[in-house]
C-alpha cells in the first residue's frame, strides 16, 4: 500500500495532489456559495427576523429591473474595460524597466511591489487624498494651469478617471509582479537567435516576449478582471460611489444592499450575476489557458 | 457561579477606557460577573460591518453591544437584540426620565430596544472672538448667518476663510444636511408612525438654501467633498466662522494641542429659517443586548446599570459625554466640569431624531447619497428631492 | 558576401580570460572551419563575430568596417547555435520563416526558400509542429534551416551536423558547399569532425586554449602541421607523436633507429624532439624506399572499412591504420613500413614544427 | 548567465536610469507621502498651499503609533497570519499546480475552472457563512481562522501563476531527476521549483500580500484586540469623525517597512534565469 | 548488471505511432548500440525503457520482471541526456553528485567518485560553476559524468560524445569501454558515429522508422547486412548500391559487367536486383581475383588520410576510398578493382538480402 502511494498511478497521484486545494475550496468556499445561492431564492431581509418567504426567481426579475443594478453594472463594466488593459499596459512596462539589467535589482522591484503592498482601503484613501480639491497634490501641481482647482471627486466624469487611475496604479504592481517572473524565464539564447534572425527590439518584443509571456499575461489578465469586476475599496473610499451614484459598482450594491439595507436575498441575487459576469468573460481567458495546459 | 459578559464598544467615540472603568466599578458590586471589553471598527460603519456578521450567524460571543441612535428599530426588527421589557420593566416607566428623543427613539412596538447610553446632537460652533471682534450677534436665520459671514470674511481678507462648514460628503452627517434646514422650516420628515411626509417644496428650498450659501461664498465649492473631520480641522485651524458638527468636536477645538481657536469658540443653537424655529439632529449611543446572548439577565442588568444616571454623571465628568437624562446637565459637578454643557442643554433638548424606520440603512444612505449629489451639483434640489421621494416611498410607509 | 577580420580579438569572463587574442582574416566567399579541444573557445569566437558576446579587447572587422559596437541585427549575419536556440512557441515553418518575415520577404517567396530548405533537410512532413515534438537531430536540421533560408553576408555554423547521422550528415555537407558556391557566400564553421573539416574549408583555423595555432589549408594543416598540438588533433586517430632525438641524419627512438630524409635531418637541432607519424603512413606492406620498425600488436579496432591497430615499437605507442581484414592477433611481432618523406619533426619543448 | 552587450537602446546607462527612475517614483510616490505626512503635524494637512517636506518633523506620531494601540502585536499577529498562510498556500497550490501542468488529466479545463471560480464572488456576501464555519470548527479568534480562508483566497492565482511556470520548466531535468532516483514530489520539490523559483517567488509574495493586507475576514473573524491584525488595527486609530492622517500615516510606515524589507532580502536571493543553460536545445 | 527485454514495443504520440513493434534482447553486461536516422525512434525507445515516456503496448523486462509500470527511480538506471538535461541551478559537482545524494552515499564516497568522475573528463578545475557557464562539449561531459557517478545496472546514453573533439572522443570512448569492462554494466547506447558504433558495441541495432532491420555484431552489420537499409545506413561513406540485373553469373549494370561469386550466383533470383559494394572495396590498384570496373573520376575529397573519390561507371554513381595521394584530376577515366567476395546483393523491391 505504502509502494503504492510512493508510486502512484497518474490518476492516483493527480487525486492525491489536488485533494488539499479542493478540501479547502470545499471546506472554505463551497458551503458559503451554496447558501448564497440558496439565499438568493428568497426575500430574505435581515428586518424581520429572518422568516423568509420563498421567492423563485422573483429576486432575478427584480435585479433585471433595477436602474442602480444596471448604473453598477455599467460603471463596473467601465471601470473593467478601462482599468485591466491599463494595467496590463503600465504593468507590462513597469515589469519590462524592471527586468533591465540593473547591478542592484531589489530597488526597482520593490517600487514595483510598493502599490501592491499598500492596503487597498488606504491606497484609496490616500489618493483621494490625492485628488482632494484643496489638500490634493494633484491640484497642487496644476495650480498654475488652471484657474481654478478642479473638483476631481465630485464631476461623474473625472471621479470615474481619478478612481480608474487609481486602480490602475494599484493594480499595475500586481500585473508587474507576476509578468517580471515570466520574463525571467524567457532564455537569453531566443533573444540571441532573434538578433541574429535580424529582429529589431520592437520586433523582438513582438514576436519572443509577448509569445513567450502569454501564459502569465493571461493569468494575470483573469485575475485583474475578477478583481476589476469586484472593484469595490477604492471607490468606496474615495466617492462611496458619489456624486450621487455616478462612481456606484456591483461590489458596493451588493455591499450597500446586504450590511446597510440588510436585504440578503437581494444582494446573493446579485451576487449571482456578478459571479455570472466574471464566467462570462474570464471564459475566453480560461480556454486558453487550458488549452496551453 | 461565574458569569463572563463581553462587551462590544465600538471604537474610541465610544470611550471604551471610560466604559471600562464603569465595568470595574459594576465588577466589585458584582463579583459574579465578569466584564471583557471588545473593540471593533472604529466607525460605525465597521461596527456595523461586525456587527451584522456576527449576529446574522447567531453568534452568542457578543452580551451586549452599543448601537447608535438611529439603528434600535433596524436591530430590533431583524431579532439581534433583545426586548428589554421583561428584565427591565414596562417603557412607561422606565424611559419616563430620559430626555424624551431617547425614550422614543429606544422604544419599538412598545418593547425597549435598547437603553441610552449617551447623548450627542449636531451644534452650532462659532467664533465668539471674530463676532466680538466685529460686533455681531448671534444669527438667528440662515441670512443673518450669512450676512455676518460675508461681513467677516470680508473684513478679515484672509481668502482661506471660509463662513461655514457643514457636512456635504455622502457620510451619515449629509443625512442631518438634509434635514436641519428642512426641519427650520417648520416641517416634518416623517409622523410618529414613520410613514415619510415629506414636503418637497420646502426639502429643496432647504437644499437650494445650502446651495445658494456657497455661491454667495460663505461655504466652499466642494463642500459635497467636506466631512465631520474637515470642518473639525479647519476650524481648528482658524478657517471657520461658523461650523456645524458633533459634540465631541467642542473638546477638539479647545483640547488639541493643535487648536489655534482655543478660548475662541461659542456654541449656539442652529439658525432656523425666518419664520421657521430652530432645530437640530441628535446622535448618541444606546446599550443593547444581543438576543443571542446566554446570560441575557445577567446582561440586561449591566445594560441597566451603564444607563443609570450615575453612570450618565461619571462619563459626563470624566469624559465629557453628554447625558441622556436632563437633570444631569445641572449637576453642579457636572456644570463644574464641562461648562460648556449649560449652553449643549437647550440645543440637545431640542433635538430631532432622524427618521426612526426599521429600514434605517436605506434611507439614510438615499438621503445623504442625493444630499451630497446636489451639493456637488451633478442633480438640482428639485431632482434630488424627487429623487429620495421616489426611493424612500416605500420604503417608509 | 564580406570578409571578416579579427584583430586581437580577447574575452574574459569576469576575471578569466578565454580568448587570448586571436587575429584572423576571413576573405570574401571563404569558407573556414574552426577545429579545436572542447571547451577552447569556438563558440565564443563565433559570437562574437555574431556581436552576441561583447568583445573585451581587440577588434572586429567587417568589409573593413568596425563592427564591435554593431547590435547583431545589423550585421546580416546568419547562424546556426550549438544549442540550437529554437523558438518553442513558433512552428518550424515559422521559424524557418521568421527572419525573412523581417526582412518583409513577399509570401510566395517565403514559402518557396522555406518549403526549398525543408525538402532540403527532410523535414517538409513536419512543418506545422513545434519544436518540443521534435527528435534532436530535427531539431538540428530546423536549426540548420533557419540560417540558410536566409542569404546573409556571413553564415555561423556552430557544430551544425553534430547530431545527425553519417548518411544525412554527408548529404548535409554537400548541401552547405553548394550552398557556399552558389550564394559565395562567406562561411565560419565550426565543428569536431575531422571530415567535415577537411572537406568543407578552405582554410582551417585550429584553436587552442583560447589561441590560434595554425591556420591554413586543410592539406596543410594536415600534412604539414606547424605545430605539435596541430599534429596531435587532427586526423583521426592523430598523428602519432614519439619523443626522440636526432643522430646521423635519423631518429633514435630508444634502441630503434628511423633514418630521415636529408634535408629534413638537416633542419633539426639536437635538442629533444618529437617524431610524428600519422596511422596511415604506419603501413604493413612493404613499399620502395620505406623504413622499417619492428612493432608488437597490442590492441585491433575493427571498424569495417579498416581496422585500428595498436602497437608497440620501443616504449612508443603507435596507432596504424590496418585493413579491414587485417588479422595478425594482439602479442605477433609485425614489421611496420614507413616513408620518410611523411615523418614530422617537433621541437619537443616549444611544439613549434622542424 | 551571460548577457548581451550589443548596442541597444535599453542599455544605454543613462535610459536605464532613467527607466529606473519612472518606476521607482510610480512605486514610491505614495508611501513617501506617507512617510512624509507620519513627520507631519494634522494642523499642517489643511494649511494652503499644501507643503511638501514637512515644516517641523516630528517622531510623535510614532509615538503616537505605537502607544495609543499594540502596534506590534498587530504586526506579530499580521506576520505570523501572512507567513503561515504564504507556506500553506505555496504547498497546496504547488501540488495542484503539478498535478494541472503535468500530470495528463482529462478533466483539466474543469479543474481550472472550478479553481478560478471560486475567487468569482465577491467576499462580502461569503462572510457569514465564512463566520459560521470557522465558529462550527471552533477557530475564531486563532491564526487558522485566518489562514484557512488567505489560503483559499491565494489559492486560485497562485495555483494559475505556478502551473504556467511550471508548464515552462524542460520535462527533460525533471526527467533526469527521476532517473537519478527522486520521486515525482522529490522531483517536483528538488528542481521544479527551484527553477521555477521567479515563479514560486511571485506567488509566495501574492499570498503574503493577500493576507497581510486583508481586512474584512481580518475584523470579522479574529475579534479579539489581542488577535486583530495590522489592517483591522490600522483602522483603530481613526474615530468615527476623525481621520488622523499623520498616526495613520506612521502606522502604515510600520505596516509596509516589514514587506519592504522581506521583498529586498527575498529579491537578491532569487537569481534570475535559473533555467538557463541546462538544456541543449 | 542486468538484462533488458523489449517485447513488442510500440509508442504513439495522439495518433502517430512512433515506434512500431520491437523485439530485442540486451543480455546480461552486453554493449548494445542504437544507430538509425535521425528521427527514426532511438531516443523514444531510450525514454522508454528509462521510463519516462509510456509505453504504448508491448512488455519491457529487466532481469525477467516486467516494469513497465515502473518508476524511473525504480529501475536502477542511468542516462545521458541527447540534450544534457542538466541541473541549471546545481554547480557541477552537485549536478554530478545529486543521484548520489539521494541515495545517501556517505559524503567522502561522493567526493571520491564526483572527483574520480570529473578527472576523468576533465573537468575537475569547474566543478563549481553553473552548466550556463559551460561550453557545449563540457555541459555535454557533466551529462556524461553524471551517469557514470552512479553504478546503477543499466546505462542508457543518447549521443554522449557528439560533441566532443575526436581526440576528447577517443578517450572517452576508451573509458566507457573500460568502465563496461569494470562494472560489467548493461549498456545501451544511441550514436550516430560509426567508429563508436563499431568499436564500442557487442551487438549493433539498427532502426529505420521505428522499426528493428537488423540486430547483430559489428562485424556482421557491416559485412553481412540483412537488408539494403541496413547496407545504405552503415559505413561512411556508406555501401555504393547500384541497380544491376542478374545474367549468366554476373551482375549487369547496364552495359557493364561484374562478374559474382559462384554461391551467390547461384541464390540470386532473376528478379531486379540492387549490386552493393563498400567504398573501400572499390579498389584502385589490382589485386589477384579482381573483376575490373571502367569509370570515370567525378569529384575528389581529401581527408588527410584518404581522399574519397566520386566515381560514375555506366549510369551508377559510385564512392571509392582512394589513398590520401590519389591524384587523378576529375575528368579521367581509372578502372576500379572489385573483389566477388565484397559484392553484395538484395532484392531490389523486399530489400532483403540474397
Ligand atoms: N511529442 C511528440 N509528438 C509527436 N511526435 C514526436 C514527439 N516526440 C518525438 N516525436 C517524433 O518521434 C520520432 C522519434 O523521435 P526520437 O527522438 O526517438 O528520434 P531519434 O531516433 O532519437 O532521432 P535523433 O537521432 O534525431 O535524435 C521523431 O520523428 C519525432 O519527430
Ligand atoms: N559565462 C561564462 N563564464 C565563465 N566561463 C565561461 C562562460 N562561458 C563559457 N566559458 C568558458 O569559456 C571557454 C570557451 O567556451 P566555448 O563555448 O567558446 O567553447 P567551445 O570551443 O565552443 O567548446 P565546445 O566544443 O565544447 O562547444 C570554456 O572553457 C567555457 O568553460
Ligand atoms: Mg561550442
Ligand atoms: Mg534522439
Amino acid at each position: 500500500m505504502l509502494a503504492r502511494l510512493r508510486d502512484p498511478s497518474d490518476r492516483l497521484l493527480a487525486a492525491l495532489l489536488l485533494a488539499p486545494a479542493f478540501a479547502l475550496l470545499a471546506l472554505i468556499v463551497v458551503y458559503p456559495i451554496g447558501k448564497l445561492i440558496f439565499n438568493s431564492f428568497f426575500d430574505l431581509r435581515l428586518q424581520g427576523g429572518g422568516n423568509a418567504p420563498f421567492v423563485g426567481l422573483e429576486n432575478y426579475a427584480l435585479v433585471l429591473q433595477d436602474k442602480d443594478f444596471w448604473n453598477a453594472t455599467w460603471n463596473t463594466v467601465l471601470i473593467t474595460l478601462v482599468t485591466v488593459p491599463g494595467a496590463l499596459i503600465m504593468g507590462l512596462g513597469l515589469a519590462l524597466l524592471a527586468n533591465l539589467p540593473f547591478k542592484r535589482r531589489w530597488p526597482v522591484r520593490l517600487a514595483l511591489l510598493l502599490p501592491w503592498a499598500l492596503p487597498l482601503a488606504f491606497a484609496g484613501l490616500i489618493f483621494a487624498w490625492f485628488f482632494h480639491t484643496e489638500y490634493g497634490f494633484v491640484n497642487d501641481l496644476l495650480s498654475g494651469l488652471q484657474p481654478e482647482p478642479t473638483m476631481w471627486l465630485l464631476r461623474p466624469n473625472w471621479a470615474i478617471a481619478a478612481i480608474c487611475l487609481t486602480i490602475i496604479w494599484k493594480s499595475s504592481s500586481f500585473m508587474a509582479l507576476i509578468l517580471l517572473a515570466g520574463l525571467q524565464m524567457i532564455p537569453n539564447s531566443l533573444y540571441e537567435a532573434a538578433e541574429v534572425d535580424g529582429a529589431s527590439q520592437w520586433q523582438q518584443f513582438r514576436e519572443i516576449t509577448l509569445p513567450m509571456l502569454m501564459p502569465s499575461i493571461v493569468v494575470a489578465l483573469i485575475f485583474r478582471t475578477i478583481t476589476a469586476l469586484q472593484t469595490f475599496d477604492i471607490p468606496y473610499t474615495m466617492t462611496r460611489g458619489g456624486p450621487g451614484n455616478a462612481t456606484e459598482t456591483l461590489a458596493m450594491l451588493i455591499h450597500k444592499n446586504s450590511i446597510e439595507y440588510g436585504d440578503i436575498g437581494y444582494s446573493s441575487t446579485l451576487a449571482v450575476f456578478m459571479f455570472l459576469l466574471s464566467m462570462a468573460i474570464t471564459a475566453i481567458y480560461l480556454k486558453r489557458i487550458a488549452s496551453q495546459a | 457561579q461565574q458569569t463572563t459578559l463581553r462587551v462590544f464598544s465600538g471604537g474610541q467615540n465610544q470611550r471604551p477606557d471610560l466604559m471600562r472603568q464603569l465595568f470595574d466599578k459594576y465588577q466589585a458590586a458584582n463579583p459574579g460577573v465578569k466584564i471583557e471589553i471588545e473593540t471593533g471598527g472604529a466607525t460605525s460603519e465597521l461596527q456595523r460591518q461586525y456587527l451584522s456578521t456576527v449576529l446574522n450567524a447567531k453568534d452568542s460571543a457578543i452580551d451586549v453591544f452599543m448601537i447608535d441612535v438611529v439603528n434600535p428599530a433596524q436591530y430590533f426588527s431583524s431579532g439581534w437584540v433583545e426586548p428589554l421589557n421583561a428584565y427591565v420593566g414596562e417603557p412607561a416607566s422606565v424611559m419616563a426620565p430620559y430626555l424624551p428623543v431617547y425614550a422614543s427613539a429606544n422604544v419599538v412596538d412598545g418593547k425597549i430596544a435598547a437603553l441610552p447610553a449617551f447623548a450627542d446632537s449636531m451644534f452650532m460652533y462659532y467664533r465668539k472672538d471674530l463676532l466680538a471682534k466685529h460686533g455681531i450677534a448671534e444669527p438667528k436665520t440662515w441670512d443673518e448667518l450669512a450676512a455676518a459671514s460675508k461681513k467677516i470674511m470680508a473684513a478679515e481678507g484672509n481668502p482661506a476663510l471660509q463662513g461655514l462648514s457643514i457636512q456635504g460628503a455622502p457620510i451619515e452627517g449629509a443625512v442631518c444636511t438634509f434635514l436641519l434646514p428642512y426641519w427650520s422650516q417648520g416641517k416634518e420628515f416623517n409622523d410618529a408612525a414613520g410613514k415619510m411626509t415629506l414636503d418637497k417644496v420646502a426639502a429643496a428650498k432647504g437644499l437650494q438654501g445650502w446651495l445658494g450659501l456657497v455661491d454667495q461664498g460663505v461655504m466652499k465649492k466642494n463642500i459635497a467633498e467636506v466631512k465631520t473631520g474637515d470642518t473639525v480641522n479647519e476650524f481648528k485651524a482658524g478657517q471657520v466662522v461658523f461650523a456645524i458638527n458633533w459634540g465631541f468636536a467642542w473638546d477638539r477645538f479647545q483640547g488639541d494641542k493643535d487648536s489655534t481657536v482655543q478660548g475662541k469658540v461659542g456654541v449656539m443653537p442652529l439658525p432656523a429659517v425666518a419664520g421657521g424655529k430652530s432645530a437640530t439632529c441628535i446622535g448618541g449611543w444606546q446599550w443593547a443586548v444581543s438576543a443571542f446572548s446566554k446570560s441575557k439577565a445577567e446582561a440586561a442588568k449591566l445594560v441597566r446599570y451603564m444607563s443609570s444616571p450615575d453612570s450618565a454623571k461619571f462619563l459626563a465628568v470624566q469624559g465629557s459625554l453628554m447625558p441622556v437624562y436632563p437633570q444631569t446637565y445641572t449637576d453642579a459637578d457636572v456644570v463644574k466640569a464641562v461648562p460648556w454643557f449649560k449652553d449643549a442643554a437647550a440645543v440637545v433638548v431640542a433635538g430631532k431624531s432622524r427618521p426612526k424606520s426599521e429600514r434605517y440603512g436605506e434611507v439614510s444612505d438615499v438621503i445623504r447619497t442625493t444630499t451630497s449629489a446636489v451639493l456637488a451639483r451633478t442633480k438640482t434640489p428639485a431632482e434630488g428631492v424627487d429623487e429620495i421621494e421616489n426611493r424612500l416611498r416605500r420604503v417608509m410607509r | 558576401m564580406a570578409n571578416v577580420e579579427l584583430r586581437g580579438i580577447r574575452k574574459r569572463y569576469g576575471n578569466v580570460e578565454v580568448v587570448h587574442g586571436i587575429d584572423l582574416e576571413v576573405r570574401h566567399g571563404e569558407f573556414v572551419v574552426f577545429v579545436g579541444p572542447s571547451g577552447c573557445g569556438k563558440s565564443t569566437l563565433l559570437r562574437m563575430v555574431a556581436g552576441l558576446e561583447g568583445i573585451s579587447d581587440g577588434e572586429l572587422r567587417i568589409d573593413g568596417q568596425r563592427v564591435n559596437e554593431l547590435p547583431p541585427r545589423s550585421r546580416d549575419i546568419a547562424m546556426v547555435f550549438q544549442d540550437y536556440a529554437l523558438y518553442p512557441h513558433k512552428t518550424l515553418f515559422e521559424n524557418m520563416a521568421f527572419g525573412l518575415r523581417l526582412r518583409k520577404t513577399p509570401e510566395d517567396e517565403i514559402q518557396r526558400r522555406v518549403m526549398d530548405a525543408a525538402r532540403l533537410l527532410k523535414i517538409e512532413h513536419m512543418l506545422e509542429r513545434r519544436p518540443a515534438a521534435l527528435s534532436g537531430g530535427q531539431r538540428q536540421r530546423v536549426a540548420i534551416g533557419r540560417a540558410i533560408v536566409r542569404q546573409p553576408k556571413v553564415f555561423l555554423f556552430d557544430e551544425p551536423l553534430s547530431n545527425l547521422d553519417a548518411q544525412l550528415r554527408h548529404e548535409m555537407r554537400s548541401e552547405i558547399k553548394r550552398l557556399h558556391q552558389r550564394l559565395g557566400a562567406t562561411i565560419i564553421y565550426v565543428t569536431h569532425d575531422q571530415v567535415e573539416a577537411m572537406t568543407m574549408a578552405d582554410r582551417i583555423a585550429v584553436l587552442s586554449a583560447g589561441e590560434l595555432m595554425q591556420y591554413d589549408t586543410p592539406d596543410a594543416i594536415y600534412n604539414r602541421p606547424a605545430a605539435l598540438f596541430v599534429a596531435g588533433f587532427t586526423g583521426a586517430p592523430p598523428m602519432n607523436l614519439v619523443d626522440c632525438t636526432l643522430a646521423g641524419g635519423a631518429a633514435l627512438l630508444g634502441p630503434l633507429r628511423v633514418p630521415l630524409p636529408q634535408e629534413l635531418a638537416a633542419r633539426a637541432p639536437t635538442a629533444p624532439l618529437k617524431l610524428g607519424v600519422r596511422p596511415e603512413n604506419l603501413r604493413f606492406a612493404r613499399q620502395d624506399g620505406d623504413a622499417d620498425l619492428p612493432a608488437e600488436v597490442v590492441l585491433l579496432e575493427p571498424l569495417g572499412a579498416e581496422t585500428l591497430v595498436t602497437l608497440k615499437a620501443g616504449n612508443a605507442e603507435l596507432i596504424a591504420r590496418g585493413p579491414a581484414d587485417f588479422r595478425e592477433r594482439p602479442g605477433t611481432t609485425v614489421t611496420l613500413h614507413l616513408q620518410p618523406q611523411h615523418l614530422h619533426l617537433f621541437h619537443a619543448e616549444s611544439g613549434s614544427a622542424v | 548567465m551571460t548577457s548581451p552587450v550589443y548596442a541597444s537602446p535599453w542599455s544605454g546607462p543613462r535610459l536605464r536610469w532613467i527607466a529606473a527612475a519612472i518606476v521607482v517614483l510610480n512605486g514610491f510616490f505614495p508611501a513617501l507621502w506617507i512617510l512624509l505626512t507620519s513627520l507631519k503635524t494634522e494642523a499642517e494637512l489643511v494649511t494652503r498651499p499644501i507643503t511638501w517636506i514637512p515644516r517641523n518633523p516630528t517622531l510623535d506620531n510614532y509615538v503616537a503609533a505605537f502607544t495609543d494601540q499594540p502596534l506590534l502585536k498587530f504586526l506579530a499577529n499580521s506576520a505570523a497570519v501572512a507567513a503561515i498562510s504564504t507556506v500553506v498556500t505555496l504547498i497546496v497550490s504547488a501540488l495542484a499546480a503539478y498535478a494541472i501542468a503535468r500530470l495528463n488529466l482529462r478533466h483539466r479545463q474543469w479543474i481550472l475552472t472550478a479553481i478560478v471560480a471560486s475567487s468569482m464572488f465577491p467576499l462580502i456576501t461569503l462572510l457569514v457563512p465564512i463566520f459560521e464555519t470557522m465558529r462550527g470548527l471552533g477557530l475564531l479568534n486563532t491564526y487558522l481562522a485566518l489562514v484557512l480562508p488567505y489560503t483559499v483566497l491565494s489559492l486560485p492565482v497562485c495555483t494559475l501563476v505556478l502551473v504556467s511556470f511550471f508548464q515552462s520548466i524542460p520535462r527533460d531535468i525533471e526527467n533526469a531527476a527521476m532517473i537519478d532516483g527522486c520521486t515525482r514530489l522529490g522531483a517536483l520539490w528538488r528542481v521544479v521549483v527551484p527553477l521555477a523559483a521567479p515563479g514560486v517567488f511571485t506567488a509566495g509574495i501574492l499570498s503574503f500580500v493577500n493576507a497581510w493586507d486583508e481586512f474584512l475576514l481580518a475584523l470579522s473573524l479574529n475579534s479579539n484586540p489581542s488577535m486583530r491584525t495590522l489592517p483591522v488595527g490600522i483602522t483603530l486609530y481613526q474615530t468615527e469623525f476623525v481621520f488622523p492622517w499623520p498616526v495613520i500615516s506612521a502606522a502604515l510606515v510600520v505596516a509596509i517597512v516589514p514587506i519592504a524589507i522581506l521583498i529586498a532580502v527575498f529579491q537578491e536571493r532569487v537569481v534570475s534565469g535559473l533555467t538557463q543553460g541546462g538544456l541543449k536545445g
